[in-house]
This record gives structure tokens, C-alpha cells and sequence, in this order.
């Protein structure tokens, strides 16, 4: 099949899951903190509320649309947009799954795969704060320029230890290709032991991984780094003064944004689409049997229902999630879900972290971040990095 | 394509610079700058240093840029006032520069043949490996001298901006 | 395909680097006229990475590479140094920080 | 064998007291001194069993320190038995002198300079033992002298003190100056520096050059030996603290200018009328600082012009050809003259200051301990058998006499002022009537521990340690001859000016006075010292400064170099007026003007290669 047409229907479907991923992810987000604060969280619209992000879609879509007087119109038009390009950018270069074959058509499961590809995603990574750093310029207000002043700092800041955490992993791995990076974690030690950055020889990547993640809250702007929103300092800090869709675009940015580094440090450190154990130990079943406990729960409240909606749509989830247990079974379908079954449920656990400290931990103050950053992470990541290109060194 | 690439990003650059000269306010100035130094990545790219070229976005755009950005934001830089007094630079800088852009112009049209082309893809001498081989064993001693010049340099810039302790 | 004749890649290289002196003798505004040099390096990397492909060679990145690197020392020592002169004379104007004349 | 810790170890003592000192307790400070020396003092003697009997020299090279045309010079250290003699000096009164500083500095400010200051001298003293080269070795020398100066100048705000040390510097400049230029020499007739090649081509040269590289090493050695006629610097350096007189102006730095001539014995061998040289400038040296000597009376003058004097003895050993008599005179010397000052400390220390003869006296029952001590060295410097003295005088005598016996009578009497002028000190401070004020006590322990351990050296030293048979492979000794007589004469005159000392400051104290009003011209020539520094001072130092404040500076400065420079700058303010028009204080002016450059630039380039 062409190049392009090939690459265009990847691009279609990475765009179609993906962004489906962003509208549900925050509506994971909402249920996972009401329930770490013992609330229901979104429920009326839909079953479980899963039609709430279309709901908030239209809400958002429908909203005025404010510009406020004496912004700079171009800026302020173009930094949401700017920054939701830049999140979904990087998200070209993170390989999903393994080569698969689908009719008569050999292709890896990634768009591209570029020879600089960390690069390429840190590259991108800062060029995203410009957006913030715009918006709160643009508009024309001090809340948000203080937001896109403390971002700024924040994500230059940050960037230094997350680079120094992202050349420790490649030291092992030997290349900057990303698909490379996840081959070259295969296997495992003593037959049960994934041969993954973080507990790869010479120097398990632990210390990297922990660094890179810290470091990736603080450049996606989460909690406990969220300064630049801090909305009891600076009312919504560099979005105060959007609204409609361009505060959409903002949010869709911060969770396009948590994806990619969550598929950044899955890749890196995590084996990518690797098992957790060999397929010989049966790991091929996991998915299968995820899906059917997940069918047996979905059945089991289904007929045993706390509000009566539920007699209803938790069979139809129990039956889905069924399907898609027996779907697994089927070796041609296995062999094309299987690598993305595994990279999604990586992704998924580290999305699930981040949500967890949301609900968890309080924010840091300005001094502290900065600090944080430069007397902590930052000697840490270097010694790691030397340490690591010792060791490496030694024993190659 | 070569040619297509080429001149979409050839055009997108001169654009920007011309913006980076035009616009009053400093910040516009720094927005095309950074359009400048993305599209020269592509042709970077396009010239086989892919190496440079991620480095060109993160060094140039990541960093620089974004410093440059924090202090127009920092210092609330607004709209240069209209107050020249220098009129040489006007009246004999302006034509010297053409001049100066016809004479580069020329020799690299007289330097180099007409069938020197750039193809991508045809030169592959700019991966990261090649770069970091050349750079730790030929050019070790300029890499290092440049390491401490940053050091210095990291230095300096702390303490001209420290705040005074009186 | 025949590609791009190699001394369009030079001219473009010409064109940003007189853009970048042109803004040096048009820009008054410090900061904007610190971005003019930063365009006159970035065109003279250009031109160091078409001679690196036009000889086959990889010094001309490296060249470009350091160029980079001391274009970032240099950007972090002279914007410290605007925060100095803004804070001592609070202007942006190079020809209001003239004190050295006479 | 790892010879580099040797140096290694005080250095880094005189890094961490000289960078931290500050800030860290009196115990710290000498615990790291005193420590390194230990360590360094340990260390050779592990080196020294390590490398057997060293029958040949074991040379070990670091890295290259100077490669030019065809001079290399590499820092390359090398131990033979000549060397090893000297680091056990080195170190070992090195390390008992630390000790004692500990109780004598005790209540000095400038703790951690002192020791830092002493750590440097033992690095420098054993680089320069320890060199393969002349010039590693004049890097010792040269850091010696600067550690001297530091030391002598210890108490900077005297104005003695610090003047004291800019003479000893001066002076020294002129020895290193002599010293220098005969490397020079040497590099340029041997082409090489190192101590095993020119040695061995040192045969094949004419005697011409090898006198006049001995003669110019002679006067280096005489610089820092404080030889005829460069010993003034000498006692005026008693300015400093007194373990800085025993360790650096008795012990060790001002005999490596006898180490530097017996290493060069090559050299002087070859050069009779250098060696002539090397005997009567020790000779009359030793004479004639032993007249000096008996008529002073600061307890530590005394004893410089004694140092003086002493290596006056050992240059007579080495230029009458027994190179060995003389290390071995150093050695003994080491013990005697180190306890002599420490002694004296003790005194000084004891009397809270006081050092002049004349106020002391009846100390010996106060300070019973030091007067022991002293007395031992005062049988050791005067040569009563069987103490240490005795052995390497009589070497020395001996081997003077066989040279020519006019030297081995100017020596004998030397000896009987030495024995005189040391009794007539020991005498006058301990015995008798006090004459001072204040209160005596004695020294702390870990003061006279070191004064008991030298004594001990004194004692037995001599006849313990027989450096001229360890030393033969190197120095062949002389013919044994089997006359005693000139021995018993010299022990003779020994004991003749120990009684004389007897009689004049014991039994008749009123005699000195007498015979002084009797002879009052030689009197008052002897005790102000011949009025040697007013000579200098009058011949040239006066014409010096003189000089160059006449000439130099309103001649040549002024006239000159002035107007040539206000020239200049008259001429460069006048084409600065005309460009600083085009100085408008605009940058971007500027700019024009480079980029007018820049396009002229390019279009000469374009024509000039061809493009037109």
C-alpha cells in the first residue's frame, strides 16, 4: 500500500483513539477524585456519566467566546492552539505495539519512527511552553502573567533534571530511536525478570525513573507543580481570561500532554509494549482474563443492582467487556491487541498515578519548586547519569 | 518535494525575519524568531544534520527563546519609542547591507557549480552518533573549552542578577 | 528529482544574517536587537550545515553545534546583564545607555 | 618505592593547616603537622629498608617537567646513600623540632601559620634533597630560602623581623644568582641536568669549565651555607622563632649548600683550585666566625655565629676532598647545634623572652632538665671524646692535615674558640648568680622530650651512626693514618677552651672585662663584628640604593622611560581627539562601520581570489 495512505489511515486512527483517550480521561479523572474524597462524581448524564465529556464538549462549544480589551489578539488566539498542537505532536513518535500484519500490509503500530526520536519528544516538549508562557502574556492580565512567568521558569527549570533522567535509559539503550529503546528491553532475567530500563544491568534506571516522573508532573503543570494555575493565588493563572473553547483547547492540551509523557516514560522505562512475563508463562491470557473478571464485576452488580439504571447497563458493559475477552482469544486479533493491550495498561497504571497524587497531595510552594529543582533533582539526575555512564562503561 | 520542502520553509523563514526586524514590540520580534529557527530546523533536517536539527528546537527555541520571552515578560517590555539619532546607520547601512547581500549572493552563485544539489537523504553524516563521535574525539578539546565557557557563563549570569545584599 | 542547487541554501543563509544586521541598525530596543544577533548565528549555522553536506563532512555541524552552545551562554550572560541595566537605568533603549562617550 | 609521599606528606599538611588552619583548634592543627611529618619520617625509613643497601642509586621519574630543543628536564627523584643520610636528618630532627614547637608555639598567635610555614620547609628541604636534577633540586632550593624568609619574617609586625628577613632573602638572591648561572653552565656545556649523565661526562670536560661551574656552585652554596662573605644573613635570621633557628638555620636548609657541593663531588673533584677554594672559604669562615662568636652575648647569636662557624668546618671537609667528613660533621652537627637552639629556646622560653647572656645566669638549678641537655651538646660541639662532635671534627681535622697542615691548625684553634664561646654561653646562663628578674620554670614535657632525644644523638650520634664508612661507595675515604697526635692536640684545644671558659666566666668573672680594656681596638673590632654589615651597608648597599634613586629613577625613570610613555600618550590623546568624532556613542553607528568593514573585507576578497 502508498507510504501516505498508509501513514494517513495510522494518523487517523492514532488521532481518533487518542482524542477519544483525552475526553475520557478526565472523566476518569473526576470519578477516580470523588471516590478518593467518597463521592459519586459525575452521574447524570449517561450511565455513570459517561457521556458527560460529550456534554461538557457541547457545553464548552457553546459558551461565549470572550476576548478581553487590550490583549493581543493574535497571541491570544493562536497560544491555546499552539499548545494543543505541540501536545499532540510528540504523540507521532511513541510506538503503541509491535510490527503487525493487516491484510497483506506489513506496519509497526507507531507513526513514525524517527532515528532522533527522544529528541524529537523533548524537542517538542519545550516548545510547549510557549503556549502557556503566550496565553498569559496575551491576555492582558497580571494573573496570567504571573501563571506563564511561573510556568516558564517552572518547565525551563524542570526540563534540565527530565533531559538528564531521559539520557540515563538511552546510556543503556544505545540509541534515541523510541521503537529501538522498547526492543532493546526485551527479554528477561531469570526467566520471569523483564529485562526493562528500570531493572536493566549494569545500572537499574530506578533513580531515572523516579526523577523523569517528578520531573514530568512539574512540565505537564500537575499538581503538586500546578503554579502556573494555582487558583487560589492566581484566580486560573495563564487561563483566567479563556473561555469556550479555547480553555477547552488548554485542557485538552494538559491531558494530551499527561499521555505522552505517561507513553514517554512507559517506552523508556517501562518496556513499552514488552509483557510484564513471557508468553510462554502465559501472559497472552492476561487481557482475556482482565476482560472477564471485569465482565464478572459489570454481571455481578448488574443482578445485584444499587439503582435500578443499572439492571440494564452493567450487562451491556458485562457483555462487552465479554466480546472483548473472547476477542483477545483470536490469534489475529491477538497478535495486533495484545502489544496495545500492555502499553495501554502501563500508560494507564502511571495516568492512574498521576490522578491518585492529584487527589493526594498538597501544592508546593514557589521558592520550594525552584529549589526543588535545582538542589535536588538536578545533582541527583547528573550523579545518576554519571554513575550510570560509569557502570555502562565498565562493563560493555 | 526537495524543492517544495525547500521553499515552503525558506519563505516561512525570510517572513519571520523580516518580522523579527519589523515588528515594534519585542515580543512579536521573539515569536518570528522562534518561527525563524523551527523552519531552519526542517532545513536543517533537509540537510541531513538531524542531530542539529533537534538540537536547533531544543537549544534555540526550547531554551534561548524562552529566556528571551521570560525577560520581555519579566521587564513588561512594550513598543520601542520612535526616536532615531542615528542617521548613518539609516543612510549608509541600509545600502551597505545590499550591497553586502548581492556580493554574498554572487560568490555563491560563482563558488559553487550548478550542479552542486541538495538531496535529502543523500548525505547521512548527521545522526546523533556521528555528531557525538566527532565531537568526543576530534573536537574534544573545543567541547570541553565551550563546557566551561558555559560553566562561566552560568556563573556570570548569576551573579548579574543576584540581588544586591545591602 | 533533482533538489535544491546548494547556493540557495547559502543565499538563504545571506538573506537572514542581513535580516539579523538589519535589525541591528534598525532595532533600538535592546532585547530586539540582542534577537538580531541570534538571527545573524542562526543564518551562519545554516551556511556551516550546507558546507557540512556539500563536503560530506560532519565538522561544519559541530561548528554549528558550538555556535549554539555559546549562543546560549552568550543569551543567558546579556539578558542578565538587560535585568542589570533595566534595573539600574529602567529603559530598553541601547541609545539611552550611552554613558560610556565620553 | 613511591618516593614522591615523602614530600607528598608535609605538603599536604601545609595545604589543609594553611587553607583550613583558621578555623580548627591548636590540637588539630599540630596533630596534622607533626603528622605528616611522621608520616614522611616513616615513610623513609620503610623506602629506605625497602631498597636494601643502596649500593647504586634508585631513580624514579614522574613525568616530564620541560622538554626544549634538546634540554629535558623531568621531575625525577632518586635515593642513594648520600640521600638517604640526609632524609634521615631531614626528617628525623625535622620531626623531633614539630614536637617541640608544639610546647614553644604554644602561646604564639599564628599557630596554623607557623606550622603550615614549617610543613612547607619540610617539602621543599626534601624535594631538594630527594632531586635527580639540578633543576628539581633548585626548586627546593629555592623554596627553602622562600620558607626561611617566611619563617624569619614569622613575626611580622617587628620591624627587625621583617628586615632581618628581606637581608636574608637579598642576600641569598646573590648565592642563587652564582647558583643559577652555573646551570646555565652546565646546561649548556653538558645538555642535560640531570645528576647521573652529567656526573659521568663530567670526566670528559676540560678543567677550565668545571672550575668555573664549581666556583659558581661554591657561591650558591656560600648564599645559603652563610659562607664568607655571604654569612651576614645568618645571624640576623635568629629574628625568627627559635625551632625555625634549630630546624632551618641549623639543621637542614643551611646545609644543603655542603649537600649541594659533596653531590657535585664530581664536579669539585675534577676542579683542584675550586676545591682549594671550597677549603679556605670554609676555613676562614670557621675561623673567623668563632671570633665573633665568643664575644656576644645573645644566647642565640652566640650560637648562629657557631652555625656559621660549624659549616665553615664542613666546606673545610669537603674542599680538603673528605666530602664524607663533611656529611658526617652535618649529621652530628644536626644532633648538637638542633639541641644547642632548642636548649636555648627552653631558656628563652623559661625566662619569658629574655636572650641576652647577661641577665641570666644560675639557671642550671631552675631548669635542670635543659641544663643537662645543653650540657651534652656542649661537650658534643667541643669535640670531647667520645661524643659526637668529637668523631667528625677529628674527620675533618685529619683530613686537613694530610691536605696542607695550615688548615688543620686554623681548624684546632677554631675548635678551642668553638669549645670556649659555648662553655662561656652554658656558663654564663646557668651558672652563677641569677642576674635576671622574673621567674624560671621549667619547659613542658613535650619540650624536653625532643631536648632528651637530641641529647641522647649528641652523645652517641658520632659514634652510632658512622656515616663515612656507610658513605665510602661514594666518597672513597682517605688514606687511615695511624699518627694520633694531631687528634690529641686538636681534643687538647678542646678541652683548653672549655677550661678557659671555666676560669673566665666561673672562677674570675671579672677577667673578661679586664682583658677587654687591655685590648679594647680588637675588643670593639670582634664585638661589633668586624663592622662587616657597616662595610656592606657602605659599599653597597648605600651606592645601590643611591644609585638607582639618582640614576635609575630621576636619570633614566623620569627622563626616559617617562617621556617616552607621557610621548605615547601625549601622541595618542592628540589622534584620539580627531577619531573620537566618530565616537557617538551609538551603537548601531558602530555597527555600520563594521559592516562597511565586513563589505569592504568581502569585496577584496572577491577580487583577490579571481572573482570579478
Amino acid at each position: 500500500m502508498n507510504f501516505f495512505l498508509l501513514s494517513l489511515i495510522k494518523a487517523v486512527v492514532v488521532a481518533f483513539v487518542l482524542l477519544t483517550a483525552l475526553a475520557y480521561l478526565q472523566w476518569v479523572e473526576r470519578k477516580v477524585i470523588a471516590h478518593i474524597q467518597v463521592r459519586m462524581g459525575p452521574y447524570r448524564v449517561g450511565p455513570h456519566g459517561l457521556l458527560q465529556p460529550l456534554a461538557d464538549v457541547i457545553k464548552l462549544i457553546t459558551k461565549e467566546d470572550l476576548i478581553p480589551p487590550h490583549a493581543n489578539k493574535f497571541l491570544y488566539l493562536g497560544a491555546p492552539f499552539f499548545a494543543v498542537t505541540m501536545a499532540l505532536l510528540s504523540i507521532s513518535v511513541i510506538p503503541f505495539g509491535s510490527e503487525i500484519h493487516v491484510l497483506g500490509n506489513t506496519t509497526w503500530m507507531q507513526l513514525t519512527d524517527l532515528n532522533i526520536g527522544i529528541l524529537f519528544v523533548l524537542a517538542i516538549s519545550s516548545m510547549s511552553v510557549y503556549g502557556v508562557a503566550m496565553a498569559g502574556w496575551a491576555s492582558n492580565n497580571k494573573y496570567s502573567l504571573l501563571g506563564g512567568l511561573r510556568s516558564s521558569a517552572q518547565m525551563i527549570s524542570y526540563e534540565l533534571p527530565l533531559s538528564m533522567a531521559v539520557a540515563a535509559p538511552l546510556l543503556l539503550a544505545n540509541t534515541l530511536s523510541l521503537r529501538h529503546i522498547v526492543l532493546q528491553q526485551t527479554g528477561y532475567y531469570l526467566g520471569f525478570i523483564p529485562r526493562w530500563s528500570i531493572f536493566q544491568g549494569p545500572m537499574p534506571q530506578i533513580f531515572s525513573f523516579i526523577i523523569f516522573l517528578i520531573a514530568a508532573f512539574a512540565e505537564t503543570n500537575r499538581v503538586p507543580f500546578d503554579l502556573a494555575e494555582a487558583e487560589n493565588e492566581l484566580v486560573a493563572g495563564f487561563h483566567t481570561e479563556y473561555s469556550s473553547m479555547k480553555f477547552a483547547a488548554f485542557f485538552m492540551a494538559e491531558y494530551a500532554n499527561m499521555i505522552t509523557v505517561c507513553s514517554i516514560t512507559t517506552t523508556l522505562f517501562l518496556g513499552g509494549w514488552l509483557p510484564l512475563w513471557p508468553a510462554s508463562a502465559g501472559s497472552s491470557y492476561v487481557p482475556t482474563l482482565v476482560f472477564l473478571g471485569g465482565a464478572a464485576v459489570a454481571l455481578y452488580h448488574g443482578l445485584n443492582p444499587a439503582r435500578r439504571m443499572d439492571r440494564l447497563t452493567l450487562p451491556v458493559v458485562a457483555v462487552v467487556f465479554f466480546l472483548i475477552a473472547v476477542a483477545f482469544l483470536v490469534p489475529a486479533v491477538q497478535a495486533v491487541l495484545l502489544p496495545f493491550f500492555w502499553f495501554a495498561a502501563k500508560t494507564g497504571a502511571l495516568l492512574f498515578l498521576f490522578i491518585w497524587i492529584r487527589g493526594t497531595l498538597p501544592r508546593f510552594r514557589y521558592d520550594q519548586l525552584m529549589g526543588f529543582a535545582w538542589k535536588f533533582m538536578f545533582p541527583v539526575a547528573v550523579a545518576n547519569l554519571m554513575v550510570t555512564g560509569l557502570l555502562v562503561a565498565a562493563f560493555s | 518535494m526537495d524543492v517544495i520542502l525547500f521553499l515552503i520553509f525558506a519563505v516561512i523563514a525570510v517572513v519571520c525575519g523580516i518580522n523579527v526586524v519589523v515588528q515594534t514590540h519585542p515580543i512579536s520580534s521573539a515569536i518570528s524568531l522562534i518561527g525563524v529557527m523551527g523552519s531552519l530546523a526542517v532545513l536543517y533536517l533537509l540537510l541531513g544534520a538531524e542531530f542539529l536539527a533537534a538540537a536547533q528546537v531544543i537549544v534555540y527555541a526550547g531554551a534561548v527563546m524562552v529566556l528571551f520571552v521570560f525577560v520581555i515578560m519579566l521587564l513588561n517590555a512594550g513598543a520601542e519609542t520612535r526616536r532615531g539619532r542615528s542617521l548613518l546607520a539609516q543612510l549608509l547601512g541600509i545600502p551597505l547591507l545590499l550591497v553586502f547581500l548581492g556580493l554574498m549572493a554572487y560568490f555563491a552563485q560563482r563558488l559553487f557549480p550548478a550542479t552542486a544539489m541538495v538531496r535529502f537523504g543523500a548525505f547521512r553524516g548527521g545522526t546523533a552518533l556521528d555528531v557525538g563521535e566527532a565531537l568526543f574525539t576530534r573536537f574534544l578539546l573545543p567541547f570541553e573549552v565551550v563546557s566551561v565557557l558555559i560553566l562561566i557563563a552560568i556563573l556570570g549570569a548569576v551573579v548579574l542578577a543576584r540581588k544586591e545584599l545591602d | 528529482m533533482t533538489g535544491v542547487p546548494l547556493s540557495w541554501y547559502l543565499i538563504l543563509s545571506a538573506v537572514l544574517f542581513s535580516l539579523g544586521v538589519a535589525g541591528f541598525l534598525l532595532r533600538r530596543n535592546v532585547i530586539t536587537v540582542f534577537m538580531s544577533i541570534e538571527l545573524m548565528l542562526n543564518g551562519v549555522n545554516l551556511s556551516f550545515i550546507t558546507f557540512s553536506y556539500q563536503l560530506r563532512q560532519v565538522n561544519g555541524q559541530i561548528f554549528s553545534f558550538l555556535v549554539m552552545v555559546v549562543a546560549a551562554a552568550e543569551a543567558a550572560v546579556g539578558l542578565a546583564i538587560i535585568l542589570t541595566v533595566f534595573k539600574n537605568r529602567a529603559t530598553l533603549n541601547i541609545d539611552d545607555v550611552s554613558s560610556m562617550k565620553d | 618505592m613511591q618516593l614522591w609521599l615523602i614530600p607528598v606528606f608535609p605538603l599536604t599538611g601545609f595545604l589543609l593547616n594553611g587553607i583550613f588552619g583558621r578555623r580548627w583548634s591548636k590540637a588539630v592543627i599540630h596533630t596534622i603537622a607533626v603528622g605528616s611529618v611522621l608520616l614522611s619520617f616513616a615513610w623513609v625509613l620503610k623506602t629506605l629498608a625497602g631498597l636494601g643497601d643502596l649500593s647504586a642509586a634508585h631513580t624514579e621519574q614522574y613525568f616530564t617537567w620541560i622538554q626544549s630543543g634538546i634540554l629535558h628536564v623531568g621531575m625525577d627523584f632518586t635515593v642513594d646513600r648520600l640521600t638517604a643520610v640526609m632524609l634521615l636528618v631531614v626528617t628525623g630532627v625535622g620531626l623531633v623540632i614539630h614536637i617541640y614547637s608544639i610546647g614553644y608555639m604554644a602561646h604564639e598567635g599564628g599557630y596554623q601559620r607557623f606550622f603550615a610555614y614549617m610543613n612547607l620547609f619540610m617539602f621543599f628541604m626534601l624535594i631538594l634533597v630527594l632531586a635527580a636534577n639540578y633543576l628539581v633540586m633548585f626548586v627546593g632550593w629555592e623554596g627553602v630560602g622562600l620558607c626561611s624568609y617566611l619563617l624569619i619574617g614569622f613575626y611580622f609586625d617587628k620591624k627587625f623581623a621583617t628586615n632581618a628577613g628581606n637581608k636574608a632573602f637579598i642576600v641569598n638572591r646573590i648565592g642563587d644568582f652564582g647558583f643559577s648561572l652555573a646551570l646555565f653552565l652546565i646546561v649548556v656545556h653538558f645538555g642535560t641536568l640531570d645528576f647521573g649523565a652529567v656526573f659521568t661526562a663530567a670526566g670528559g670536560k676540560s678543567e677550565g669549565t668545571l672550575t668555573a661551574i664549581a666556583l659558581l656552585l661554591l657561591v650558591g652554596a656560600c648564599g645559603k651555607s652563610a659562607q664568607l662573605p655571604l654569612y651576614v644573613w645568618l645571624p640576623d635570621a635568629m629574628a625568627g622563632p627559635t625551632p625555625v633557628s634549630a630546624l632551618i638555620h641549623a639543621a637542614t636548609m643551611v646545609t644543603a649548600g655542603v649537600y649541594m657541593v659533596a653531590r657535585s663531588a664530581a664536579i669539585f673533584t675534577r676542579a683542584p683550585a675550586a676545591m682549594e677554594a671550597v677549603a679556605i672559604v670554609g676555613v676562614a669562615t670557621a675561623f673567623f666566625a668563632a671570633t665573633i662568636g665568643m664575644l656576644q652575648n645573645d644566647i642565640k647569636k652566640v650560637f648562629a655565629y657557631s652555625t656559621v662557624s660549624q659549616l665553615g668546618y664542613m666546606f673545610l671537609g669537603a674542599g680538603v676532598g673528605a666530602f664524607s667528613a663533611g656529611i658526617y660533621h652535618l649529621v652530628t652537627h644536626a644532633f648538637f647545634k638542633a639541641l644547642l637552639f632548642l636548649a636555648s629556646g627552653s631558656v628563652i622560653h623559661a625566662l619569658s623572652g629574655e636572650q641576652d647572656l647577661r641577665n641570666m645566669g644560675g639557671l642550671g638549678k631552675k631548669i635542670p632538665w635543659t641544663f643537662a641537655t645543653m650540657l651534652c651538646a656542649g661537650v658534643a660541639i667541643a669535640g670531647v671524646p667520645p661524643f659526637a662532635g668529637f668523631y667528625s671534627k677529628d674527620a675533618i681535622l685529619a683530613a686537613a692535615n694530610n691536605h696542607a697542615p695550615w688548615m688543620y691548625w686554623v681548624g684546632v684553634i677554631t675548635a678551642g674558640m668553638t669549645a670556649f664561646y659555648v662553655f662561656r654561653a652554658i656558663f654564663m646562663a646557668f651558672l652563677g648568680e641569677y642576674r635576671g628578674k622574673g621567674h624560671p620554670h621549667e619547659s613542658p614535657a613535650v619540650m624536653l622530650v625532643p631536648l632528651v632525644i637530641l641529647g641522647a644523638l649528641s652523645l652517641v650520634g658520632g659514634y652510632l651512626f658512622r656515616v663515612p664508612g656507610y658513605l665510602a661507595p661514594l666518597f672513597p675515604l682517605a688514606v687511615e693514618s695511624h699518627d694520633i697526635s694531631p687528634m690529641l692536640i686538636s681534643v687538647a684545644f678542646g678541652l683548653g677552651g672549655i677550661a678557659l671558659a671555666w676560669v673566665f666566666y666561673v672562677v674570675r668573672p671579672g677577667l673578661p672585662d679586664q682583658l677587654a680594656a687591655t685590648f679594647s681596638g680588637l675588643y670593639k673590632l670582634v664585638y661589633n663584628k668586624y663592622f662587616v654589615d657597616e662595610i656592606y651597608g657602605a659599599v653597597v648597599v648605600t651606592p645601590v640604593v643611591s644609585g638607582s634613586r639618582e640614576v635609575l629613577w630621576k636619570g633614566v625613570d623620569v627622563a626616559v622611560i617617562d617621556g617616552a610613555v607621557n610621548g605615547a600618550g601625549n601622541r595618542a590623546r592628540g589622534i584620539g581627539g580627531v577619531l573620537k568624532l566618530l565616537q557617538s556613542g551609538n551603537i548601531r553607528s558602530y555597527a555600520t562601520w563594521v559592516l562597511l568593514g565586513g563589505v569592504v573585507l568581502l569585496f577584496v576578497m572577491g577580487v583577490m581570489g579571481g572573482l570579478r
